[in-house]
């Protein structure tokens, strides 16, 4: 592997320690647990909080969201893997100001069952917590079963628009039911060109053979919908967004914000080639782009390739959406 | 003999802990057909943390479960954080207290253990997880004593069980967890879970057998 | 080659266009010259011009450092390859506001003979032009050669604290005084594991042995002073520190600011471990951080590597680099 | 003959052209060796696009110089833009409004391409760069004229040498570039701007044989 490791078993807590030295304006580790990541304004007081997390290798997410206006207490668990039940509740006693706290995470069964076990331990702690769970990966199930989706880059939407509405003084019932709007509006696709490997095991967990593609990629390497011939740019941009926009149905002249996050390996400048068809894709659907993203913003540890994220925007979205934040991932 | 010390079985865990560490690429490699492929790493963190810590300690089985449980949930996480966390728990709650266990108080931990599993991940037989391992074995378990077996003999129809409850999951389609969404694709693979869970039982149970 | 690529002859122009419509709230191509992208507020009447420019395959070098209180405008090169005299003459034209244009730039031969030519053509439109050059990478000549080093990720120092003295209303002399004052106070260097790949043509043209790693390395894979085993994380964060500040001689309590740069295919968490250890190295040498940033800033297409930039910092740098910026690159 | 027409010179530089774009893959090749593999992608691109726009133009040898030279000054860049840009048209220059071309003035056109060369370039003899194939070939050339010999003798002299210089960049050490920082590693290897205007020079005298 040619990477810039020490020992495997110990990426996660050296990434963590990486991530809290070279941010030390803005967060801070909990000194009882190392795999909490804590905003250095929170807990504000009154406002309600704001948590997440996941496993780790998606860098700059989750911890990179954390900051003002943003996101104000995260859970690290191993590489791909859910942060443990007592970190998730350590976040959310860190984050807790008296008004709730929101935690907004993605939808994976271990996150889903140390969430809930969370839940249960930060309730005793007399914390008033409801969750949102995103599940904006268009291929992981069909529309029918939104409730199977995974979540992937959506989440950053989740998180800034649940942060700023809470940010504005919003009740734990408002600021869940924006966030919830956001990843309503939200749909997104992946796709693979070469896999990643945990440095742990040693070699990709999957395969993707040279001159082909994985369509629908999830942010593990969990397999998409369609192993197909490698295509161009253009092409796979205008699979991908068919793939989102078809799914997302949206009315003409209806206003989008756009991401496109590169999985850790992509060329940030191939990025903006995929984009520049994209753009064009979208608008030629009658859509009008608010805003867009381009860059790694939710990785896969060295995965090649890319996600698309749109997000379906009204007033209310894009005020919260537009309002200043400061944190290390955007 | 028809029971065991609990006093002392915490010797069983450190084995069962043992075992998952040496089968860690095996169980990774099989979670990365159809998963994430870190099973593995996953289980060997915890289960050897949960042997350095019991090493020398002379627990008894439900200390020793509890510690494993402990460690599973607060310090490894993932799906088999909550998963066998509760699981352990739950077995070790119902044996906590009790000086011997006989077939009838194993076969309470059994139920106890796949309750606990059920309730926090929401899975039932058939869906292609540990569950369909850890169900089997705990059921051919109930079957035998309820036939007037042996305690011993009846291990052996669970460790058999279990084998067969994992294999079974081979020409399943997943229906829970990450690799659900590939329906045909998952099939003719083994679950990784099953085959952790498989590891422990026989190991469990040999160590049980041994103390019979 | 399993990468998002249409034409391969015409990435950069993608690049570009992907580029303008993905922020294009904040900048725009010049009319004329596809190769000439603007801030959307340039030319500032009385404002020194910051210009900037060289080889694509760097983003979001070199344009996303185009923005407020930062550079306003930028001519992009093939991969890898200076822009054309013409491109930076254009440049520098859309950049005047009348108060005259610094040139900040990097020390490549074509760069250099590009921009001389440029400086010859704009003096005939009545431009007063001043020109800096970048020369923080240490391998690339030893101290006594400084003029002969290359300019790597020092630059974005040199255009955020040249840019915040412009929009300070300094004089041209002045912009540049600072912008050379960050430069001379800059020291990077590169550490190779993987070799990157021009599209056109295919296959990497240098060779990084697995096991091995480059140290050293430039920007476009120009060999190092060393070919190593490839160490651990630790050892790589030790060599590094170590030939930056053996170079910078520094005094005790010095402040400084860090940037560690994915070189494209280098995932962001073994960033964050890197920077863990360099951080301890660092403070460990008597040096204070003011500040730090992990991540992909200044790239090479997709090669496996980071870049380590050290800029020591008084009060007047360290005001010019905490000026409040908007631009896609932070 | 003792010299040529400059009308309808243009196609010499239309072969010139081709050849370039035919060696593309090669010049890179050998540019990747010790610099940053580029250079016959660079070439093609500019020399390629003047191919294009002199097709059937029917250009005089100075008219085609200088479309290559704007072409490579103003939509290539790099360092091939400025210094076969510079090359280019400081030749152009040098015959504009010429009728014929005889050795003497070939000569001189040779001689103002070497300066712009060096004007904009700052490299000397030596310094394992397009030059010493270029100097080495001037110098022949005129060594040859002042010898008294013909204006198609002092040609084969011409394309003799800038092999010769071309070949002996091998044996340098890189001086100036981006392969200047390899000291000894970049020894062995033959410089590519030597090798595309050992190209060059070649179909150029060639064209000219043809024409006298
Ligand atoms: N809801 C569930 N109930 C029971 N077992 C489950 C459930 N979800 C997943 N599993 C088991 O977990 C195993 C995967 O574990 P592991 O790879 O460690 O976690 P992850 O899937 O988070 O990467 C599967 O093979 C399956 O047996
Ligand atoms: N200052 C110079 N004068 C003359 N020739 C030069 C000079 N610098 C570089 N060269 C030539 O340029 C060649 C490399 O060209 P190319 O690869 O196209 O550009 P770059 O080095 O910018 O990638 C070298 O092989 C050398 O012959
Ligand atoms: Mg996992
Ligand atoms: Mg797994
Ligand atoms: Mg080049
Ligand atoms: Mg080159």
């Amino acid at each position: 592997m040619q990477r810039f490791i020490n020992d495997p078993d110990n990426i996660v807590d050296e990434t963590v320690i990486g991530f809290v030295k070279a941010h030390p304006e803005r967060v801070r580790q909990d000194e009882n647990n190392p795999r909490v990541v804590i905003s250095k304004h929170a807990p504000v007081k009154g406002k309600v909080g704001i948590v997440t997390g996941g496993g780790a290798g998606h860098e700059p997410a989750f911890m990179g969201y954390i900051g003002k206006n943003m996101v104000d207490a995260v859970a690290v668990g191993e590489l791909f893997s859910s942060p443990t039940a007592k970190s998730f509740k350590d976040a959310i006693l860190a984050a807790d100001g008296g008004a709730g706290v929101a935690v907004l995470y993605g939808n994976y069964a271990g996150d889903n069952m140390n969430v809930k076990m969370a839940k249960k331990m930060a309730k005793k702690d007399g914390v008033v917590i409801q969750t949102v769970v995103a599940n904006d990966d268009v291929c992981s199930a069909p529309i029918e079963e939104r409730e199977k989706r995974r979540g992937v880059a959506g989440e950053i939407f989740m998180w800034k628009i649940g942060s700023a509405k809470a940010a504005q003084g919003a009740s734990l019932d408002e600021v869940c039911q924006s966030a919830q709007k956001a990843i309503d509006n939200c749909r997104s696709v992946g796709v693979g060109l070469g896999p990643c490997t945990l440095p742990a095991v040693g070699h990709p967990n999957f395969e993707i053979e040279p001159g082909t593609m994985e369509v629908g990629i999830g942010h593990h390497g969990e397999p998409g919908i369609l192993v197909a011939k490698l295509g161009s740019a253009n092409d796979i941009a205008d699979q991908m967004v068919k793939i989102v926009l078809d799914d997302h149905n949206l009315a003409q002249g209806s206003e989008v914000v756009v991401l496109v996050s590169g999985l850790g390996a992509t060329a940030v400048n191939e990025q903006y080639v995929l984009y520049a068809r994209m753009q064009e894709q979208i608008t030629a659907r009658g859509l009008k782009i608010h805003k867009a993203f381009v860059g790694n913003y939710f990785t896969s540890l060295e995965m090649v390739g890319v996600t698309l994220t749109i997000l379906a925007v009204d007033d209310e979205l894009k005020q919260l959406l537009d309002m200043p934040t400061d944190c290390p991932g955007f | 003999m028809t029971s065991f010390k609990n006093a002392g079985g915490g010797d069983i865990i450190i084995d069962v802990a043992k075992i998952i560490v040496e089968n860690k690429a095996y169980l990774s490699e099989i979670d990365g057909k159809i998963g994430d492929g870190d099973h593995g790493v996953n289980m060997a963190k915890g289960f050897g943390r949960a042997a350095d810590r019991l090493a020398d300690s002379d627990s008894s089985l439900d200390e020793a479960m509890s510690v494993l449980s402990d460690i599973l949930m607060s310090e490894i996480g993932g799906s088999m954080g909550p998963l066998y966390g509760m699981m352990f728990a739950d077995m070790a709650e119902c044996i906590e207290g009790q000086d011997d266990i006989d077939a009838a108080l194993f076969l309470d931990m059994l139920t106890a253990g796949v309750d606990g599993v059920q309730e926090i991940g929401g899975a039932k037989l058939g869906d292609k997880t540990l569950l369909d391992c850890l169900i089997a074995a705990k059921e051919a378990f109930a079957a035998s004593v309820e036939n007037g077996e042996t305690f011993d003999v009846s291990l052996e129809a669970l460790k058999e069980s279990a084998v067969v409850g994992r294999d079974g999951t081979i020409d399943m389609i997943a229906k829970i967890g990450r690799a659900a969404r590939l329906g045909e694709r998952s099939r003719g693979v083994v679950d990784a879970g099953a085959t952790s869970c498989c590891l422990i039982l026989n190991i469990l149970s040999d160590g049980v057998l041994k103390r019979l």
